[in-house]
């Protein structure tokens, strides 16, 4: 049901009001309502748009005039977002995360990353900007070595949806830099072992790193995987390598005490074993 | 001098023919804003609008001076300094109805007042009267008692401004060699 | 002469001052002070640096301590800044002004573009950033199609530089997009005549502009170019081309009221006229 006042100019009791669904004309009825006013009355069957503007239509002066307009919109409760994940950007230390926003609910919604410290006060960490489905936290907000809780809020008029929350020390999602292989060498009189030594990046000196060296010679089909290699000694040594034999060799890191991000592989090294 | 021996002026004339252009870019934005207007709430047609305009009392800046009939460069120049003024202040309803087209509202506030004071600065140079505007006299915005009515207004005042701009053209050629 | 308050714990009179510049020891000499304070009195023959440090050390319980610095700057007045010119970017009505900044005078200089609008009140434009020796005037700042006067001014210690005064319309100095050359046509029964049709970007649709079509068959040495074409006009016609001849054209222009800068070339378009 819709009213409006109605306009200077029209003659009392004489308003013919027509309806539009956008550019549709629609059947409605019109009665006098309180104080002088035309009340509208329609009923739109079978609506099935997300949005749509009934416009209002009166005569006058052998013209037909817009005289008012009802904006509709259509949709559902937002859905629940999900598959949230976060990473931490170790040259700035801020948290970016991203997530799954579900079905379109074809309202205006609004998306918030919030998040919990310890103390369960709930704030919000970022907004996601241009429609993208992440954000960054800056590092003012964030609690570095403490477990944080965070989830995304999704609202519009129907109503609110949180994803499920995630619990974690955003060291813990750090994304680290890829060592630096500085050298291989094989090691004397026991030529099917070698020695790698590699380099850590600098802002990563402090941390407990727990490594993987993988290598391969061309007509290997897959990599060898050597796992458990503690980061910060810079130097292992591995043994069961072909004589003579051209192997290419990548290393990556991950934090040793949490089930944190590899970073990526470093970049290969080639290193042809002694005869 | 009346203005009328100065189009004879190199410099009047090069000030009049940069301000052409000026008024034709103004003219564009104001005409890209009108489209929006249309595409965003399907408001496109004037004689579609007339009965709720006679509720919203949205100003029109005279400029019967610059009419050909009662031509008065003078005083043209004053009233469309005026109207620019009046039109760069009603702009800021459009700018709220617009957020997300709030950079072209502003560069047309921006170019309005430049236009506005490019016009007093050559009538001051060609030592002619001027006719100084109070510092603010912003006229109160309208106050619009519903949306329908706040896109309605915004609607009349950018259909007012291309009407006024068309005025001012035509009076800038006039003079123009 | 560098003075400097004694600190706690050092006995009344038993203060043996040395001086070093940076790391190398000076002669210098010491004389009490007013309020118990020592004055240390030193001359740096033929300072040949810069930038220098002269720390103040003390004995102090058989180990020599820093108790205070002077830092010494060493430099030139600034150089006069030349070669400014600017261009306005027609995308956000910006204006980037660059210049030479002359001579470095080894001190820390402040450059700002300044700019005088008519009514003589001198602004500062921008500041250049990151030691760069240009900046962007934004457009709020600017006065279109009026002359405004801009220089840079280049002050530190010594004393103040600016550069010549550039008198300028930003309007003149617009840089313009390309045309888009549209199509090349043969007019029927004059084969040796084409016409060409071009667009302007829309946001120069409201400009006086002045175009220029060059054109250039494969074995031709140079362009031949055709001049003072009305850009809105949008189509052109010329003539004096060779039958069944394929000929590569571009095309440029520029406002036609000023010494601007010309828009690049458009993109080529190639036409192989009729036999």
């Amino acid at each position: 049901m819709a009213k409006s006042e109605l306009c200077r100019g029209l003659e009392q009791g004489k308003v013919r009001i027509t309806w539009m669904l956008d550019n549709e004309p629609m059947a409605g009825s019109q009665r006098r309502g309180a104080g002088g006013s035309e009340v509208s009355n329609l009923t739109l069957p079978q609506f099935n748009r997300t949005q749509a503007r009934l416009w209002c239509w009166v005569e006058w002066n052998g013209t037909k005039q817009r005289v008012g307009v009802a904006e509709i919109r259509a949709g559902y409760p937002p859905a629940k977002p999900f598959n949230l994940s976060c990473i931490l950007n170790l040259s700035d230390y801020a948290l970016t995360c991203q997530w799954e926003p579900g079905a379109d609910s074809h309202l205006p919604t609004s998306v918030a990353l919030k998040f919990a410290r310890s103390r369960a006060l709930v704030e919000t960490g970022c907004t996601p900007q241009g429609g993208h489905n992440r954000c960054t936290v800056p590092r003012q907000l964030l609690q570095l070595y403490r477990q944080m809780e965070l989830w995304v809020s999704a609202t519009n008029a129907l109503g609110t949806a949180e994803s499920e929350h995630l619990c974690i020390d955003p060291m813990d999602v750090a994304q680290l830099d890829p060592p630096a292989l500085q050298s291989i060498q094989s090691i004397p009189f026991q030529s099917d072992c070698v020695t790698v030594a590699w380099e850590v990046a600098r802002s990563h000196a402090h941390m407990e790193l727990l490594c993987e060296l993988r290598y391969r010679a061309p007509e290997d089909a897959a990599w060898a995987l050597v796992t458990g290699i503690p980061g910060q000694a810079r130097t292992a040594q591995h043994c069961g390598f072909l004589f003579g034999t051209p192997y290419r060799f990548q290393m990556r890191c991950r934090r040793s005490s949490a089930q944190g991000y590899w970073s990526d592989w470093s970049p290969g090294r080639n290193y042809t074993t002694h005869e | 001098a009346p203005l009328a021996e100065l189009s004879g002026d190199q410099d009047f004339q090069l000030f009049l023919h940069k301000n052409l252009e000026f008024t034709r870019k103004i003219k564009g934005d104001v005409a890209a804003l009108q489209r929006v207007v249309c595409d965003t709430f399907q408001l496109c047609q004037e004689e579609e609008l007339l009965l709720v305009r006679q509720d919203l009392g949205i100003a029109q800046a005279p400029l019967e001076q610059c009419h050909s009939r009662s031509f008065h460069a003078e005083a043209c120049f004053s009233q469309i300094r005026s109207g620019l003024r009046v039109y760069q202040g009603s702009l800021a309803a459009v700018r709220e109805l617009l957020p997300s087209h709030a950079a072209l509202v502003e560069t047309l506030q921006l170019d309005a007042a430049n236009l506005s004071s490019n016009i007093q600065q050559q009538v001051e140079d060609l030592g002619l009267a001027t006719v100084t505007l109070p510092a603010e006299d912003r006229d109160p915005l309208p106050a619009f008692s519903s949306r329908f009515h706040h896109q309605v207004g915004g609607f009349f005042i950018l259909a007012n401004f291309q009407r006024f701009l068309e005025t001012a053209y035509r009076a800038l050629r006039h003079l123009a060699r």
